[in-house]
């Protein structure tokens, strides 16, 4: 048996709906045609009533799933593609996020936003924004890198008594497979390391763990032990597991798909350097995708993004110093 | 599909409608002093953060609360205060919100007009205009989903705030979901100083229920029986599967935007009009004409409502405001072992 | 105000008449040989992202690109190649964009549907539905602050985009303004897979007019005569100062959401319905029954549409894409010296 | 003669109209009414037809500019509150902000958002979203301090070619007040040393820029000089200014009054570490409100915020080390 990382955000969500009647799908084209990408197909039919067609909606969508949560539901919204969910930035940000803080009633949604990159994707079909939603307080932001944690965390996001921005790479989807869903796993909050080196802490999350092995692998043929820090969730973020591993390692790389500006990269360099800046044997680096939309054609895509090529190149130059 | 009401024929035992009319009229009085009791501590310094009345629209706003039931949900917004209080908020919940008592349903965390008791039926606002509304029907879609029969939802709005997207969204997603929701917008003629031909090009806001392919209403914002009658039917057909009802409710605020608005802007035309009229007043000559009470009751039971206002700001002025080293404020997630370390 | 015609009373010059439809049928054509191009190169592999097509709504779209002038604006949607064509689009520019030629209007950076030439008038799209209008009403609002007259802007959009937010937020402004605004809604009976009982519950979008206080009409998208009749009306209308337009043509997309979806969700009703008739094939039964084509000429014309597509597609097939290194494409704004170095 | 901020913000309006026919300003009430703050006190009656009331529909007020300034004008948008512009977001990051780098066309808006705490503000009358927009390529990102930077840079923000997001501050509407308005200005895009010192570069910007002075004056008592550096414009953000700085000083604190998570804070500090590591000889360290709502409460909201004793106390702990 094989299952993708797309299959296993559906049997995540199959199960939450088995297991938990306060569970229900919202989000466009999500019934009958089973999403946009299949991430819900045949659910509606196992579950009647509990997979729902939405209008093209986003706001009244959230605040759908943020008044049913107040009444006990634990819905999950589909955003066709995360690029949509600016439309239904003021419910998540300020109706979703304060709601707890305010009124001392959590608002258990998951909000799961089709993210990243792929080739054709162009500038409003491949956005992350993480970073932007793990600015504002209130919020957990997920963004997982493998079909086991897609699994378990989406499962862990149903059961948060808080909004959970979970972040599904598209460029995942299809490529990554594992051999079964796991039945254990990290708990939310606790970020992994997916490869051990001595020699440079790479840091990273969602489809960039790929590239990052990636780029692991071709610098140990130069003799270079990288380890890979997948983050897994960026709010809360494990700064403790980075620490230790620059506490071994001297020297740091944080990678990232989304813009530089005051992304994912920034706040753990700054975290870093803030709380273990003796560990460090040489100045941190970042690497993120070109600060411009995200181009439409592979040509300029691949050059807007990092990659395993990239990363190496970025990481060779912080091994150097 | 869209109803002009203008006198309701008022049908039925006389004296259920007199004790319905006494009921809600004295909510209008409870909000009436109560509203203006927050203006002098407005004036005097006491209150930090807008103060916004409901001068002029107690009529429709306790129409609401009057025909809410427990179970119900409402979404209140800035000119609500007799529709809360004849819902259920007690006059210490709003006392302690605007005078930032600790011990209020917001614990000093939100302010004045966004208090909320989530968990009993009154949503607590945020500021966004519009956003409420889908919030209501989410509360609705819960309940039919559980198989919870019977309630309703209302949300209120102004004539400014139908201009959201956020409005649209939410009805057009009430009305395809058949959701109980009744939408009671306050066109009061203005959005802080915009006067409603800036604001909207239609007749009147009731033309958008058509467009939704629901019922809607126009009501005399200022008299509270047709009130009492349109937005009673109105959350009587919600409750009886009807699906979503829109009403509109012309009238005028008799009052700035806000405290700090002295509201000049606001065209002398209007307030001489029949929309400038103070729905006390008439619903105190109707009372007296009615002889459903007398000048000596209505001093009564105003003496009564002044007890409770300065009786509720009192103990409120008195209790502690929050205390930011007492208390863990700083958490913003309910789940602890998410919580980052603060700055 | 709402109005529904049905077919159209066809007054004035015969002639002028026949040329116009033959005029629109002809860029139908080449849309529809466009598109079914576009399909074939999809399914080689030859196409990078989505492929959307016009098929089935090319009488409506066509009506549009035949009504504008060359100041106008125009804010096509995805199914909109034959208002784009009849308007001012090149099929090169099309092809172009669609095959990621770095010569194309938008040089690699954005693809397919997103194309435009906004200083031509054709704004390019954002993905976000019902985004564009308000950026029409800008542009109308623009033109009229600086005293230019007699230019009308265009809107397009489908059923499901008339659930937005923005839908409605740019309605309004618009009806506000009394901008020479058209919004054409193409009501295709479904919004990808959701069919528009999950959409809306009016009897029909043309019911959302009365709401904006604005006219609104109601026409058989498959009928090329009563599309150029009923768009071009609205947008004489709009010309002449009348204020905005609501335009709803009923009718059904032949073909899945895009190139990739088989489209097993439509009904079999409706594909068998008066909604499920080819305007092509309506339109060339009309040419010939009016004696205004025979088929020889039809299939001249077709052969010279398929000639022009051809050379087109071949053409940006040959033509480099971007080259990263060559050009600077990281640049997000115009004036240089704020930029920051990129990463 | 003495100015306001907030006068400084209505005379550089004044002047864009009087200069600029292309000007014109959009915004809730701001027609005859004069807007919410009276920023726009008595230009409608100066400039008819120039300065119009818009319905409360943030997403087609922005539609609406970005439209106009494709047809070659200048629009000015007023936000009531910054707050709001969440619901004109969509427009703002992906209509605006990628227009020039999809269509070769510049997109000259200027939203204003006044921004930022006011004592009973409370949490959505009170944000400060500078951290938002900077993510996003495509916007130019301004947070003037000064009444001389409200007026120079608001004209600039007209006259720059991209969108400007114009963060002003509420809490220096009326508090902050100068002699006379400048006729001369650094540039967007340049930082300025608010004050000189020795031991300790302290980068700020907005409101917090009085703040840290008066934490300056605190320390100045105690015997430490510190430089206090205003950001002035955060995207673009001039990391030469501040490493020019840190190069003095050796000592880094970055103080912001948004939420810590990817803030202007984090940006600073990664840049430093990032391009200047070797020039610190202390951990740098940033201070921001605490990740929560913005409190209405005063009590809750001046423990929220960064004030001049926190930010003093931040200090000594960088100085210290
Ligand atoms: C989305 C949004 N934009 C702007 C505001 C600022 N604002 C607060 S009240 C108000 C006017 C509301 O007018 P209306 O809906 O008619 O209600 P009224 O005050 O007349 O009762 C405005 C513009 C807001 N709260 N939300
Ligand atoms: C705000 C937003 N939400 C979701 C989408 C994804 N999406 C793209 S096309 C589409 C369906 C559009 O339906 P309709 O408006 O009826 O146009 P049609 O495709 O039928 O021509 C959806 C949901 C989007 N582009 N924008
Ligand atoms: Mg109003
Ligand atoms: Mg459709």
């Amino acid at each position: 048996m094989s299952i993708t990382y797309l299959e296993a955000i559906r049997e995540a969500q199959a199960k939450a709906l088995r297991d938990d009647p306060r569970v229900f799908i919202y989000g466009q084209d999500v019934g009958a045609f089973g999403g946009a990408f299949k991430a819900t197909k045949g659910l509606a039919k196992e579950f009647p009533g509990r997979v729902l067609d939405a209008p093209i909606a986003e706001d009244a969508m959230a605040g759908l799933a943020i008044g049913a949560a107040l009444e006990g539901m634990r819905p999950i919204l589909e955003m066709q593609f995360a690029d949509f969910s600016t439309v239904a930035f003021n419910q998540i940000v300020n109706q979703a996020a304060t709601m707890f803080w305010r009124t001392n009633i959590s608002c258990p949604i998951t909000v799961r936003l089709p993210c990243g990159g792929t080739a054709g994707g162009g500038p409003f079909h491949s956005q992350t924004m993480e970073a932007i939603y793990a600015h504002y307080p209130g919020l957990v932001v997920l963004t997982p890198a493998t079909v086991e944690d897609a699994y378990s965390m989406l499962l862990e996001a149903v059961a948060i008594d808080d909004p959970v921005i979970f972040c599904e790479h598209k460029f995942l989807y299809y490529h990554l497979k594992a051999d079964s869903l796991p039945t254990e796993a990290l708990p939310v909050g606790k970020a992994r390391i997916a490869r051990v080196g001595r020699d440079l802490t790479l840091v990273t999350y969602s489809a960039m763990v790929h590239e990052s092995l990636a780029a692991a692998d071709e610098l140990l043929s130069e003799g270079w032990e990288v380890e890979v820090v997948d983050l897994r969730s960026v709010k809360p973020l494990d700064t403790d597991t980075v620490i230790a591993s620059v506490a071994r390692t001297g020297r740091l790389l944080c990678v990232g798909e989304a813009w530089p500006w005051g992304g994912v990269t920034a706040e753990v360099i700054t975290r870093v350097v803030c709380e273990g800046y003796d560990l460090l044997d040489a100045p941190p680096q970042r690497l993120n995708a070109k600060d411009t939309p995200v181009p439409y054609h592979p040509n300029l895509w691949s050059a807007h993004r990092p990659t395993a090529r990239s990363i190496a190149a970025a990481a060779r130059k912080v091994l150097q110093r | 599909m869209v109803q002009t009401v203008i006198e309701p024929t008022s049908a039925g035992d006389v004296s259920a409608t007199r004790d319905l009319y006494i009921k809600a009229y004295r909510f209008m009085l409870l909000a009436r002093v109560l509203d203006d009791k927050l203006a002098s501590l407005y004036r005097a310094g006491k209150i930090l953060g807008g103060v916004f009345l409901g001068r002029g629209q107690e009529a429709l706003s306790v129409s609401i609360g009057v025909g809410l039931r427990e179970r119900d949900i409402f979404a209140p917004l800035i000119r609500d205060m007799a529709g809360r209080l004849a819902f259920n908020e007690s006059v210490l919940d709003a006392a302690r919100t605007f005078l930032g008592s600790s011990l209020g349903p917001m614990r000093g965390r939100d302010g004045n007009i966004h208090r909320g008791r989530p968990k009993e039926g009154q949503l607590a606002m945020i500021s966004h205009l519009g956003a409420m509304i889908s919030v209501v029907n989410g509360g609705l879609f819960a309940r039919r989903m559980r198989g919870i029969k019977g309630t309703v939802g209302v949300a209120c709005c102004g004539d400014g705030s139908t201009s959201t997207g956020s409005f649209h969204e939410a009805m057009n997603q009430a009305a395809i979901e058949k959701l109980p929701l009744v939408m009671v917008v306050a066109d009061n003629q203005y959005a802080y100083s915009t006067p409603t031909e800036r604001q909207f090009a239609c007749r009147s806001l009731v033309d958008r229920a058509v467009g939704y392919g629901i019922p809607g209403y126009e009501v005399d914002g200022t008299n509270l029986t047709a009130c009492l009658n349109v937005v009673g039917e109105a959350i009587a057909r919600a409750r009886a599967g009807e699906g979503p009802q829109l009403v509109v409710a012309n009238l005028l605020r008799l009052c700035g935007h806000g405290e700090h608005d002295d509201a000049q802007y606001i065209e002398p035309k209007l307030k001489a009009s029949d929309l400038g009229r103070d729905c006390m007043k008439l619903a105190e000559a109707y009372l007296t004409q009615q002889s459903w009470a007398d000048a000596a009751t209505l001093s009564k039971w105003r003496a009564e409502a002044v007890q409770k206002v300065e009786e509720a700001t009192a103990a409120a002025q008195r209790e502690p405001g929050p205390d930011p080293f007492a208390e863990n404020y700083w958490a913003a997630l309910s789940t602890e072992n998410l919580l980052e370390g603060n700055e």
